[in-house]
């Protein structure tokens, strides 16, 4: 217990040296890339991660979702709970960082670019998750209610990241790895965005752990004031 | 198999019966079409948008009133067997997927029946050629389809909530955005008589529909349970 | 004949919103027997009853119906066997009498429904031709109807919530004749209820504080 | 007089409180306007529309959101009465105008609220040009209201129509039409900068407001008491 | 003191859709007095109520509400000296019991509304400090609480339609009470039961044949 009260203390600080060493690397280290409007790219090194936290999230929700109609642990409908929250808070920082992007770029803030109408759908689905929360006030109904929602928004997400982007036209530069398995950038890029990939991944970890915590007592105190 | 085609026969045409003596569902869904419709066709009238953008811009806005008009009326099913307490003895008597499969027939009726009236007459009145009648034929049942199985699910959920008016279109809007774009990029190729076009957007449209319906199936259970 | 079935409920507890209804109430009724559930307003006899048909989660504690021959019944299949009467569970206004009780008959998947329903209604003491809606039925109709759905498939095990409740006088004699009917004929039996004749046709009783 | 006031308050707090239970509910209103908007949005938002034909087409859009808005949320407070067997309590409580008053304060609040959040988005996000915002203000005002009041009146006798048969609702089809008729005319000439229109409409939509008043305030207590 | 006012109805009959209910019926409600209205069910006392309240209009007959000094009441003045308890009626479910309450106070135009509420709940047994919706109630509950609303404003005509269904012994005792109480108070009460008990309480009775 002790020891792995240590780490807990310890893995805090690895990310703060982590994501300071990522931070530095993206702007000073990094090579600007060519096709993008000065030093605009580096954006990239921000954007794209938080982009994919929010999908990680929202993976996460979904699967703590069945695990919580399979078990009715309420631990789990915590957890549901806490990586939506963070998968709403990361879709609006992918938002905020392509929209500055997108000032930068294409010359306006909103272009009705379809990965901005699509993000702007998963934010208004997770949106109305916490809306649907809200309605029901019996605990275990909320929770069910809440995991077949967000199962059935797991099964739309797909089609509204994979499929409607190319339906539509679009601006949007393509997947990293795309149709033809070509990486686009430079090595050093790649690095700095890999590294920047994992210390999101590890500081999203982070938060996730500690809304969970904060929620177990949020709910144990409820608990107690209403007894 | 027969045995649950008869079960949810029953449901089926217990809420029709019921739907047909009161009409809530068909009067909020009706009036909203056929208000907007009218009232859309006059002012905008036949002729005054430009030819290249007539195909787009008559198919987004014939799927904006047949989703929005859903949102009127589909979610009454559910809603009134709560208010009414009807829900705990069907609960008891029915197997939860043959009132599934019964209210989900009653809402694509009601959508039919919508659909049926409004778009040949949005398709008259506008002035709305297309080029492929059959491709819009096939568009129509299969986004009704999966407009039906979505609204029903929601519609399951949000009974069991407090606040339903708005949440409703909260709930499923969101989840059925990609489905309208498809559905308006469907109509259009339909509109302009592009086979592709066509063909891409049942795929993308009865995939959707056919996840949605597995998901369902599966998830129904554990709403109508709880 | 039909099946005998024994409903065992062991130290049920019921929570809403972190307040306790009940906790630690057990009992059981067996085929031929009528347990009833007293206790004032409020004490959760109702509660009880929808947690007894499944239709409520217990907080905590454990529900078995038994088949004296084949054993215990999955969750799925309590809904078979059982029939309910009880004052918050409403019927189909907008349909009559008949259509209310063929709807029942048919998801029940039960047969010969057409003569069983206008059997089962001439029983409780309706006219089977009427075809008023339900909405427009007096209260002690109402729960005339309730009663004929509830013996619809001739259940096993039946759930009274407050059956004489809105009854005229000869409704409540013909109840009390169903009951030792029922009793006799190897039915469980459960009656929630706050009228003191209804009390004394218990074999076995369960009191709720409240 | 305050008297009237105090009890039709009584009724809308009452609706106000049923209709949103929890206060995180209450956001459900502001992202039920967001949804629409940018389910509509979504649609068209991507296509250019030729700058002539933006000003009718859009505010038609516009309209058909409120009245979306507007029959999502207002149909169900008198149905509901009818499914839960509360109106004959009500009835033999409180005065007729007073129910009438109280539930047409609560649509026109909730269409408030709604047109406060739906309308400077949809500017902003369609890029709506408005020529002159004061009369898209004015148009606004005098057009929700006249919105609330005959959808408050239809919500009425949609919910006796469950009792009286359909017949009633397709009555109220007449009020409508004309009405949102003259309102996506008025927004265009705002739009569009035409003081004529702008008068012209204001005339149309407030005479019929009125008018709907008068006639609710001699057949609201008719609708209500059978 | 309160009002006094009597009821009177004269030859009055109700059809529904070309089905007599009754007709040729009378009768009177004086103040101090209860008139209890008997009947298998169906046979239309709930009917009657409604139409003595102003909720239904009679087919054939009359009736007046009549002040003992000033004459004759006009149809709108019905509402404010009536309170009524019916099986029909229901409460707002999302509401909790003293909102309801709060509410039906204020659409009243009745005064100190709070304090009276809470005294009110208190009286029929209830906790005003509870928030459970009343959808959570049990009937009992439920019961008390139409109970409450209907003696809200302290109305001179009282009817009561089974205010007894649902109630635990010691409700019907307290019920007992009530209307003894409302009886010395100088309040005409119209009460139509299917309990054997209750009907024991009229001084005047009417009889529907059914
Ligand atoms: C408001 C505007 C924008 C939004 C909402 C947005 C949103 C997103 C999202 C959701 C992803 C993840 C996609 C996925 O996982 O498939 C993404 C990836 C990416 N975005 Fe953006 N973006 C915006 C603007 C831009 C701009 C202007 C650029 C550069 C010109 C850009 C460059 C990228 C790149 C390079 C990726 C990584 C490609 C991938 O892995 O999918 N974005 N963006
Ligand atoms: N959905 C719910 N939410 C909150 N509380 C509830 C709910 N359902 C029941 N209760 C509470 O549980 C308690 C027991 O209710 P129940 O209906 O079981 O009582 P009962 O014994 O049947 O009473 P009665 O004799 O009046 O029928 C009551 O205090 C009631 O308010
Ligand atoms: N709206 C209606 N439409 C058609 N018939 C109606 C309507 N309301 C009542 N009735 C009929 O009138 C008759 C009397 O009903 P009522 O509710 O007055 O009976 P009751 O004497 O109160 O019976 P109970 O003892 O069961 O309460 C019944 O046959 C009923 O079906
Ligand atoms: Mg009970
Ligand atoms: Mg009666």
């Amino acid at each position: 217990m002790s020891s792995r009260g240590g780490v807990h203390r310890v893995l805090p600080w690895v990310l703060f040296v982590w994501m300071a060493v990522v931070i530095w690397a993206a702007f000073l280290w990094a090579p600007a890339a060519s096709g993008f409007v000065g030093q605009s790219s580096r954006i990239v090194f921000f954007h794209v991660p938080t982009a994919w936290v929010a999908t990680l999230a929202f993976l996460g929700s979904c699967i703590a979702s069945i695990r919580y109609l399979k078990t009715r642990q309420p631990i789990d409908d915590i957890r549901a709970q806490a990586a939506s929250a963070l998968g709403l808070t990361f879709a609006i920082l992918a938002t905020i960082t392509g929209s500055i992007f997108a000032r930068i770029m294409w010359g306006s803030y909103w272009n009705w670019d379809p990965r901005e109408t699509s993000i702007t759908f998963l934010l208004l689905i997770y949106a109305a998750y916490f809306a649907l929360r809200g309605a029901i006030a019996d605990p275990e109904r909320r929770a069910a209610m809440a995991a077949v929602y967000a199962i059935l928004a797991f099964v739309t997400v797909p089609f509204l990241v994979f499929i409607v982007p190319r339906i539509y036209w679009s601006l949007h530069p393509d997947t990293i790895i795309n149709v033809q398995g070509k990486m686009k950038m430079s090595s050093r890029m790649l690095q700095v965005l890999f590294a920047s990939l994992a210390g999101f991944t590890g500081l999203a970890s982070w938060l996730y752990c500690i809304e969970v915590r904060l929620e177990r007592l949020r709910r144990a105190r409820q608990h107690e004031e209403l007894i | 198999m027969w045995r649950f085609l008869a079960e949810a026969a029953a449901v089926f045409v217990k809420d029709l019966r019921s739907e047909f003596r009161t009409k809530v569902a068909l009067n909020a869904l009706g009036l909203f079409a056929v208000t907007t419709l009218a009232a859309v066709s006059y002012t905008i009238g036949p002729y005054r948008i430009a030819e290249a953008d007539r195909p787009f811009l008559l198919s987004a806005l014939l799927w904006i009133v047949i989703f929005f008009a859903a949102m009127a009326g589909l979610d009454r099913s559910f809603v009134k067997e709560e208010d009414t307490h009807t829900a705990p003895l069907l609960r008891l008597s029915a197997d939860p997927l043959v009132v599934w499969a019964g209210k989900l027939v009653f809402n694509l009726v009601l959508l039919a029946v919508l659909m049926a009236i409004l778009v040949p007459l949005y398709i008259v009145l506008m002035g709305f050629h297309v080029s492929s009648p059959l491709a819009l034929f096939a568009v129509l049942m299969a986004g009704g389809y999966t407009l039906g199985v979505t609204t029903t699910m929601v519609a399951a959920i949000i009974a069991r909530a407090m606040t339903r008016g708005a949440l409703f279109s909260v709930l499923s809007l969101p989840l059925l955005l990609p489905l309208m774009i498809f559905l308006i990029q469907g109509t259009r190729a339909a509109a302009e008589g592009s086979p592709d076009g066509v063909t891409q957007t049942l795929r993308a449209v009865i995939s959707l529909g056919g996840v949605m319906t597995v998901v369902s199936v599966i998830l129904f259970p554990v709403v109508w349970h709880e | 004949m039909k099946r005998s079935i024994r409903v065992e409920f062991d130290e049920l507890a019921k929570r809403f919103d972190l307040r306790v209804i009940f906790r630690g109430v057990s009992g059981r009724a067996e085929p031929g027997e009528v347990l009833v559930i007293t206790g004032p307003n409020g004490s959760g006899k109702s509660t009880l009853v929808a947690m007894l048909c499944g239709l409520l989660r217990p907080t905590r504690g454990s529900i078995r119906y038994v088949d004296g021959d084949d054993g215990e019944l999955s969750r799925d299949e309590w809904r078979s066997v059982l029939g309910v009467v009880a004052p918050s569970m409403g019927l189909y206004e907008e349909l009559d009498a008949m259509e209310n009780l063929r709807f029942f008959a048919k998801v029940r998947g039960v047969h010969d429904a057409e003569s069983l329903c206008r059997d089962l209604l001439g029983r409780v003491g309706l006219d089977p031709g009427r075809k008023t809606p339900v909405g427009g039925y007096s209260t002690g109709m109402h729960q005339r109807l309730k009663i004929a759905q509830a013996l619809l498939h001739d259940p096993p095990v039946l759930f009274l919530d407050e059956p004489g409740s809105n009854l005229d006088p000869t409704g409540q004699d013909w109840l009390e004749g169903m009951v030792l009917e029922q009793r006799e004929r190897g039915t469980a039996l459960v009656l929630a209820t706050n009228d003191r004749r209804e009390m004394e046709w218990g074999t076995r009783h369960v009191a709720l504080s409240g």
